[in-house]
């Protein structure tokens, strides 16, 4: 066994290490506003007549889903933008819970992102005039993480306030269901 | 301060008798205020003295266990239901919760078949601006027409006998913030209405409405310059801190006025001898003190104005630069108390912040004021200055969560108004028993949002349980009897002329008391949890009826109601972690339960 | 012998080629009391300091330049490596005394410099709360009467002569308010009450900046100190007390809807319009303010569209969002910003 | 019956090993003493047996190399951060990517260069500067250098890969709790502080034992060289020191990965527990540093100045006193937290105090030099340069203890300059003199003496040039950790000079490297002594043999070789076919028993893979930290497997 395997060993390692994480914690600072708008209004999981059109994802899904500083901002957008008021810290309230793992309008964080631009009926209110599209999307990326959504490595395990649900790195991941009715 | 902290556990449901019931000499209702009982229910407080107290005496102790089931209606919507069916000349009126219809049920005919149903359609949107469940207090029938309000900000009459909408007038405006929950009061042509949205940064009014035509007579606000809160030269507060030129600018960091709460969406009470309307006032906003240094008046304390044009004639504020959201809208029964040889008209104030107020009701001086709860977060209340003494130590501090604050948010008992019965002269209080842990911090105002800065989590107080049904002398300012219930009692309470109390459990239990001592005589399981006002009535065929609608919901019942997730303590400001068990005792529903004695 | 404080300190600067700039964020100045005390302190100091220095290399050279005839160096190659000079054995007991009475000589002055701080500063007549957030400064002006009380951000303007007591807190983490022309720094603390009183003594204009690393843009978050005279601290605070005026040009009334209702209301507050958030400073006298974005640039109109159209990349990291504003949406928003004087 | 067999057979069995032992003496000396010796102390050959290796001086230079790797890494990044500061204003290099240069820089230099550097000159060097063949515990040896590697290569990829730490190297809560830190680059400092502590506890516990239980014969604590002191004190201060910041980092990864509320502040957690327990380890490391740093300039003017350190107890006793005081101040790094007044009061005086002993030693180096007859050669020029600028950064500590002062500069330049000016000059002065002086005898070659000079001037102008205008920008108010500054402060001709001495100072140490690695093959063959010194080290060969010393040597006087021109005298009786050393009594040094030494063994290596990996893998996920153990065990276990359980032909115990 020469010593020359070590070496390539440590190489390979290092390089795969690499694809994984190397994005995981850029901080893109927007020092230009995100493409277009919010898609007009990525439906949930519905029936799609004469059989299912393959929806393209969208491509910031992969920017903001599993980045941390974007949810960590979601974090502090969602207390600032008094998210906290309606939907509290993922119980719910006014609003529905989202520490579950229902989702009325879809669990996808394109889904949640359009939820938040647009507004829903039974009194969620739109911001897409309120807020830039970079800030929808993180909190729309914070939002998934109530819900153990994405990897734990991501996600902050409590905030510097009074301590309430579990924290996201111990939450389980259930998979979301579109399956919440709303009210009459 | 008196605080009456269990040592043993007793056992939950079972009365607990404290004194006698004081003899002959005990307070009475006005009779202006508070008529004869002709046998019907045409306002949720029975009569302008909010007595709550039915002249109705076939039911009694001795035949009340045999109350048999007469008929149901099922409302079709799953929202708390607060309000109490009305009964006019054998129809009943049933005002529901979002999306309020208005059913008609024709009394004389078997099984109360429906007559009309009158939607008004309120916007969808105002639900996302409701912040304790999409509730309604109940109609009023005055001069052959319901009046009722919507949840999106509108009152609206409508034809009693058929159905069609007379006049419809919107007061609130859902993008600040604003609904409207509250059971309006009818007296001398005029409607009284209040918004709703201390928690949404709203600025709170009080508004008359011409009972024929709807337009708007006179508005008063609750904070702002004298002249929009309508004080003038009548204006003659008891005591020195509620004198003063434009407190309602002065006691608030500049411009916090404008979105400070002080909502009217509680209990107006009327004395026709004097003609004044006595109401309450919602919490200052934000909920985190710091945030508004100063009294913040005119929030958190008790109106008397003139009816006819809304002058200001008294204020007492009973928590100065309120501290825990201790909102002072709870109901104002008027009675006349025995005063050294003479009749004193005074009014009776089961007050949120845990103290039973008995104030003069012509100048506004408190008289006496006890603790009928477990109460830490204030020392008592001054009788020569009339201000509260807050206990510093539970001053809630941004960035620092205080804890073990009790009564908790909701007080020691919250909206549910309580009854006066004038045969025993005691109050029927049915509270809550909770404290909370209470994390303020700095809100951001955007109007429509909620405008709260607090993270709240709330538990059952000193003897585990979290509510409790209490007999209250109001003379002498002592508990008779209690009967402690393991969730909050958030129904209101009827007494009867019969000597029979009643009251709803959380968890649908319908329960009918002896007046004198709290023995418990009947109850029976509603299929949700009763929030609603029960009431007592002369039926066509001249039985006495009991009807109570049970949907469980509004701020205790939210997590049933708004299909919560217990997961989150803070949930519903804090109310989620004080019922995490309710979602397992009880469903959302919203049916109509009319009983008699069969026979 | 009351030696003008900062001279000898100012000299040596100035020696380094400082004299074109004015020295209104340094420690080389005497406009407070504290920063006088600091001079005349750290003045003793340098001194006691240098003697004991060259003290030291006094010895250090004559201990190499020393010329060793043969028999008098105590070394191994003339055996006597185990004797020593009874010389040094008593330099070493006088070393010891010098450096200890020294060392207490010290001790006392600081100790006497810091009680005389902290008298000179006993009677405040003035409260400010000072809270420091992700890179700025949020400042309240508290009064007893509580409709009196004032909100501003990043510039603080001081009476000369008041003793002012600045309250110290933190919205996120730790951060350090230090004028270092006014006096030393502490430190905001999240969860704990600090306090800071200042007694300025000379009308003009400091700088003073965040000395604890807070994050990202830690070097950006300073604060403009303007210490004025006590009227013109009575008008200033009268004039911060007015709402901001609607504006009656067309291009700042577009700017007013603009500003009031779309996303900048959601941080901003313009006390007078129904923008009243708190995520971000207080806008309403922005105008009359000498930098912008907590000290980064001077107040120019060249700066406020620099500023307004894209701070990511002026100050990346901060919370305030690229908006990519419309180009009349800019002028409109840049006009409207310029009347709140 | 087969009781009485069993017994004689086990007897015969031991008369037969018995035979075979065979010790050094008299009758057995000379080349073939050397080759029998060579032949049981030797390494098995190969990877597998460079990577069991537990011969200190093997753990030794691999600790120097990989220490000195990373000052260069730490040092390059100093150079990047000298170039974004060099003009105001600039944005060469993003405020992200700067805020992670220098937390790389300050942590690099701190826990990855300064103390395992002075941990492996002393690993190398006390069992020869003591006359034993080996430390004690040469296994937990090897266990601690594969912990301080993993520790670093795990900083260092983290940082490769764009996770690094941005948090500074002392990263104060709650910006480095959960909320403000996002993300996993927090979680990685803490957890290479726990790679480190764990090292240099280890390396600590190794040179205890050695200096304490294996000196030779004769050399009673009184007798032992100044180094020695310098380490064992330095390694009981490590003892007392790391076990904070193992507390403090522990509880900051238990807040960021399963929400525990030590730093938070709401639920009556509090952000100066950080603090405190960071800086009660803080301060005490940088005396752990620093004493070391004494010992090599006791050592080097030692030799330079032809005579023993003057008042030898004194600077023993100002060692240990050092040693005491360094736990009793470390509260003015929080001079503007808002603590008491009268509380910092006590911490300015006790910083004062600590200055007395320093001052003391730095009169005893001075008087030896004066009643010596120094000479100027590379390692004594770097002590020269040490008093110089060592005493500077000394008595700007004296100023910046006081309260009044320390509240203008604390958190500026002027702190910086204070630092470098203590640390460089008090610490890396003395090191690179060191490793000149003890080069012949790691590699039996001597460093070129002209590039040396030139080395050392270059890296003292530069030194200087570098660090003393930042007293002035912390004066004129430049804030430390500012990734630019305005311009129009006054701060631009300060950063300027600094930026073009840190090049300076590059180009020293870069010539300081070349010195060392030409000197491998180009330079001078060195005598066993070629300074003519007088400790044990330069009684064997240059590089010394594995068993560094034939017969173990007995001490008569603190400079042995000074006082016995001819040979040493011995002792013998030490086995030959098996690997033993000589243990002896703690104050007196008289023998006390034979210590069978540990044979070379890749268990070491294997329980520190396995440490690391459960180390790492419990940054991602709190499950790894039960079943991570469950390997870590294992390792150790199978690494304390006695070898046999016969009974040993000859007891240990004479």
């Amino acid at each position: 066994m020469s010593s020359r395997f070590p070496a390539n060993a440590l190489l390979i390692g290092l390089a795969a290490a690499a694809l994984l994480s190397c994005d995981r914690e850029e901080r893109h600072s927007r020092s230009k506003p995100v493409g277009e708008t919010v898609p007009a209004a990525t439906s949930p999981d519905t029936i799609w007549p004469g059989g299912t059109m393959p929806q393209a994802p969208d491509p910031r899904a992969k920017v903001y889903d599993n980045n941390a500083p974007a949810i960590s901002e979601g974090q502090f957008l969602y207390t600032r933008m008094n998210c906290v008021g309606c939907h509290s810290h993922g119980g719910g309230g006014m609003g529905p819970a989202l520490i579950d793992d229902e989702w009325r309008y879809g669990g996808r964080i394109d889904q949640i992102a359009s939820s938040i631009a647009e507004g829903r009926p039974n009194g969620m209110p739109s911001w897409r005039s309120k807020l830039t599209d970079d800030q929808i999307w993180k909190l729309a990326a914070y939002v998934r993480s109530m819900s153990g959504q994405p990897s734990k490595d991501a996600v902050n395990s409590r905030s510097e306030s009074m301590s309430a649900t579990t924290p996201a790195t111990l939450m389980r991941r259930a998979p979301a269901h579109t399956s919440d009715t709303p009210d009459q | 301060m008196t605080a009456c902290n269990r040592s043993e556990k007793q056992p939950l449901g079972s009365a607990e008798v404290y004194s006698t019931i004081p003899a002959g000499n005990h307070a009475v209702a006005p009779p202006g205020a508070s008529p004869r009982d002709d046998g019907n229910w045409v306002m949720p407080g029975k009569d302008y003295a909010a007595t709550r107290f039915s002249g109705l005496n076939q039911i009694t102790p001795a035949n009340v266990d045999k109350l048999a089931l007469s008929f149901t209606f099922s409302t079709a919507t799953t929202h708390g239901y607060e309000a109490p069916p009305l009964v006019v000349n054998g129809t009943m009126y049933l005002i529901t919760p979002f999306p309020n219809y208005l059913y008609a049920l024709d009394l004389t005919k078997a099984g109360a078949p429906i007559k009309w149903v009158f939607k008004p359609k309120p916007l969808a949107a105002s639900q996302g601006v409701a912040c304790c469940d999409t509730v309604n207090r109940g109609a009023v029938f005055d001069a052959g027409k319901i009046f009722f309000n919507t949840l999106d900000g509108q009152t609206i009459a409508v034809d009693a006998k058929s159905g069609q909408q007379v006049w419809r007038t919107q007061l609130g405006d859902i993008q600040k913030g604003e609904t409207i929950t509250m059971a309006p009061l009818v007296a001398g042509g005029k409607v009284l209405v209040g918004n709703a949205g201390g928690e949404m940064g709203v600025r709170g009014w009080i508004a008359a409405l011409d009972e024929d035509s709807g337009k708007l007579t006179w508005r008063a606000f609750n904070t702002g310059p004298d002249k929009e809160v309508l004080i003038g030269s009548r204006f003659k507060p008891f005591y020195a801190m509620d004198r003063g030129k434009d407190l309602g600018v002065k006691t608030w960091p500049p411009e916090a006025w404008k979105i400070g709460g002080g909502t009217v969406w509680g209990w107006v009470s009327y004395d026709p001898e004097t003609n004044l309307i006595y109401y309450g006032v919602g919490n200052p906003g934000p909920w985190n003190p710091d945030q508004r240094p100063g009294d913040n008046k005119w929030t958190t304390g008790v109106f008397a104005r003139d009816l006819n044009n809304g002058e200001a004639v008294w204020f007492y504020q009973t928590t100065p630069h309120d501290l825990f959201d201790h909102d002072d809208i709870n109901e104002i029964i008027l009675a006349d108390i025995p005063w050294n040889g003479a009749r004193r008209p005074v009014m009776f104030r089961p007050a949120r912040a845990g103290f039973f107020y008995v104030q003069d009701r012509r100048t506004g001086q408190v008289l006496s004021a006890a603790p009928f709860g477990y109460v830490n977060g204030y020392r008592g209340v001054d009788l020569e200055t009339g201000r509260m003494i807050p206990n510093h130590d539970k001053d809630p501090k941004e960035g620092r969560v205080v804890r073990d604050i009790c009564p908790a948010a909701p007080g020691a008992k919250d909206w549910n108004p309580s009854a006066f019965s004038p045969l025993t002269g005691l109050v029927y209080i049915p509270h809550n028993n909770l404290c909370m842990d209470f994390g303020a911090m700095e809100a951001n105002y955007i109007s429509g949002t909620p405008y709260v800065g607090a993270d709240v989590k709330m538990y059952a107080g000193p003897g585990g349980n979290r509510g409790a049904f209490t007999a209250w002398d109001p003379i002498h300012q002592k508990k008779v009897w209690e009967i402690p219930e393991d969730l909050p009692v958030w129904s209101p309470a009827l007494v009867t002329a019969g000597g029979v109390a009643f009251y709803g459990t959380m968890d649908g239990w319908f329960k009918a008391v002896d007046a004198r001592n709290g023995k418990q005589l009947w109850q029976f399981k509603a299929g949700s949890g009763i929030i609603g006002q029960p009431i007592s009535y002369r039926g066509p065929d001249g039985r006495q009826y009991i009807a109570v609608v049970a949907g469980v919901g509004g701020w205790a019942g939210a997590i049933v109601s708004g299909k919560m997730d217990p997961g989150d303590p803070t949930g519903a400001l804090g109310f989620a972690n004080a019922v995490k068990d309710l979602p397992m005792k009880t469903t959302a529903g919203g049916m109509l339960y009319v009983f008699t004695l069969p026979r | 012998m009351r030696i003008r404080a900062g001279a000898p300190i100012l000299a040596v600067s100035v020696l380094l080629g400082g004299c074109t700039y004015q020295h209104y964020q340094s420690t080389f100045s005497d406009a407070a009391v504290e920063v006088r005390q600091f001079n005349i302190l750290f003045v003793i100091f340098l001194v006691i300091c240098t003697i004991m220095y060259v003290l030291v290399l006094a010895f250090l050279v004559a201990g190499i330049v020393r010329r060793r005839r043969a028999g008098i160096a105590n070394v191994i190659e003339d055996g006597r490596h185990h004797q020593s000079d009874p010389l040094m054995r008593t330099g070493l007991v006088v070393w010891g005394a010098l450096v200890g009475t020294g060392l207490i000589g010290l001790a006392i002055a600081s100790f006497s410099a810091d009680r005389s701080m902290a008298s000179a500063a006993s009677r405040p007549r003035l409260s400010i709360t000072l809270t420091a957030n992700q890179w700025w400064w949020d400042i309240t002006y508290n009064s007893a009467d509580s409709s009196k009380t004032i909100r501003t951000a990043n510039e603080l303007h001081l009476p000369v002569g008041v003793p002012v007591r600045i309250l110290l807190n933190s919205n996120d983490v730790i951060h350090s308010f230090w004028v270092p022309s006014l006096a030393g720094k502490q430190d905001l603390i999240p969860g704990r009450q600090n306090d800071i009183t200042l007694v300025p003594q000379k009308v003009g204009v400091y700088r003073g900046q965040c000395a604890e690393y807070c994050g990202a843009q830690h070097a950006k978050m300073a604060l403009v100190v303007d210490v004025d005279s006590y009227g013109d601290f009575l008008g200033w605070w009268e004039h911060q007390l007015q709402p901001a005026p609607t504006p009656a040009a067309p291009l700042a009334k577009m700017g007013y809807t603009y500003v009031t209702a779309g996303p900048c209301s959601a941080c901003h507050a313009v006390s007078g319009t129904p923008a009243s958030a708190i995520v971000g400073p207080d806008l309403t006298h922005f105008a009359s303010r000498r930098s912008i974005a907590a000290g980064v640039m001077p107040m120019s109109e060249g700066n406020l569209y620099g500023w307004v159209a894209d701070p990511q990349s002026l100050k990346p990291g901060n919370h305030m969002p690229t908006i990519g504003l419309e180009p009349d949406q800019l002028h409109a928003v840049v006009a409207y910003l310029e009347t709140l004087k | 019956m087969n009781e009485m067999t069993r017994v004689r057979k086990e007897d015969e069995r031991l008369a037969r090993e018995r035979r075979k032992i065979v010790r050094d003496g008299p009758k057995l000396t000379g080349a073939e003493l050397d080759a029998r010796l060579e032949r049981t102390w030797r390494r098995p050959p190969g990877i597998l047996g460079w990577l069991a290796t537990v011969d200190h001086k093997e753990i030794g230079r691999r600790y120097i190399v990989t220490a000195l790797l990373f000052l260069a890494a730490g040092g390059v990044l100093a150079l990047l951060m000298r170039i974004q500061l060099a003009r105001p204003d600039s944005n060469l290099i993003s405020a992200q990517r700067y805020n992670e240069l220098f937390t790389m820089h300050g942590s690099t230099m701190m826990f990855l260069f300064a103390v395992p550097v002075m941990e492996g000159v002393a690993v190398y060097i006390i069992p020869l500067m003591l006359g034993t063949r080996s430390t004690a515990f040469p296994r937990l040896n090897a266990f601690s250098y594969y912990m301080y590697l993993f520790g670093g290569l795990l900083l260092w990829a983290a940082f490769m890969l764009n996770i690094g730490p941005d948090v500074g190297w002392f990263a104060y809560t709650p910006l480095s709790g959960p909320q403000f830190s996002p993300g996993k680059r927090a979680d990685i400092w803490a957890q290479m502080i726990t790679f480190t502590e764990v090292s240099a506890l280890a390396a600590a516990v190794v040179l205890i034992c050695t200096i304490l239980k294996a000196r030779a014969p004769g050399m009673t604590l009184a007798r032992m060289p100044l180094f020695a002191w310098a380490m064992l004190v330095q390694a009981v201060m490590i003892i007392f020191a790391m076990p904070a910041i193992a507390l403090c980092s522990g509880m900051l990864i238990s807040d960021r990965l399963i929400g525990t509320n030590f730093y938070n502040a709401s639920e009556h957690g509090d952000a100066l527990l950080w603090q405190h327990l960071f800086w009660f380890f803080g301060h005490p490391e940088v005396y752990i540093i620093f004493l070391p740093a004494t010992g090599f300039v006791s050592v080097i003017t030692e030799t330079f100045c032809r005579r023993p350190i003057f008042a030898y107890p004194v600077v023993v006793l100002a060692l240990v006193s050092t040693g005491i005081l360094a736990f009793g101040l470390w509260v003015h790094h929080m001079f503007a937290t808002g603590l008491p007044r009268v509380g910092y009061g006590f911490y300015t005086a006790a910083s004062m105090t600590v200055a007395i002993p320093t001052g003391l030693q730095i009169f005893c180096w001075l008087a030896t030099m004066w009643e010596g007859r120094p000479r100027f050669d590379v390692p004594m020029l770097y002590v020269v340069g040490f008093i110089v600028t060592f005493v500077i950064g000394g008595l700007t500590g004296v100023i910046i203890a006081s309260v009044p002062l320390d509240l203008q500069l604390h958190d500026t330049y002027f702190i910086v300059a204070h630092f470098h000016y203590v640390l460089i000059g008090g610490a890396v002065f003395p090191l690179l003199g060191i490793l000149t002086y003890w080069y012949p005898k790691i590699t039996g070659r001597m460093m070129s003496e002209t590039l040396g000079k030139i080395g050392f001037w270059l890296i003292f102008l530069g030194f200087q040039l570098t660090f003393f205008p930042m007293h002035f920008s912390g004066l004129l108010g430049m804030p430390r950790r500012v990734y630019t500054y305005p311009a129009g402060l006054g701060l631009e001709l300060p950063n300027l000079l600094s930026s073009i001495g840190a090049f300076i100072v590059a180009a020293a140490v870069a010539l300081f490297v070349v010195n060392g690695l030409m000197s491998l093959y180009r330079g001078a063959l060195a005598p066993p002594n070629p300074w003519g010194a007088a400790s044990l080290e330069w009684a064997t060969a240059s590089p010394p043999p594995p068993y560094n010393f034939p017969h173990v040597p007995i001490v008569e006087s603190r400079s042995p070789l000074w006082d016995h021109d001819g040979e040493l005298p011995v002792v013998t009786g030490l086995r030959v076919d098996e690997k033993e050393t000589l243990l002896t009594t703690v104050v007196a040094a008289t023998p006390d028993m034979r210590e069978p030494v540990p044979y070379p063994s890749l268990w070491p290596l294997i329980a520190s893979v396995a440490t690391a990996i459960f180390f790492i893998s419990s940054i991602f996920s709190p499950w790894a930290v039960p079943v991570g153990v469950i390997p870590c065990a294992i390792a150790l276990i199978a690494w304390f497997w006695p070898k046999e359980l016969k009974r040993n032909p000859e007891p240990v115990i004479t």
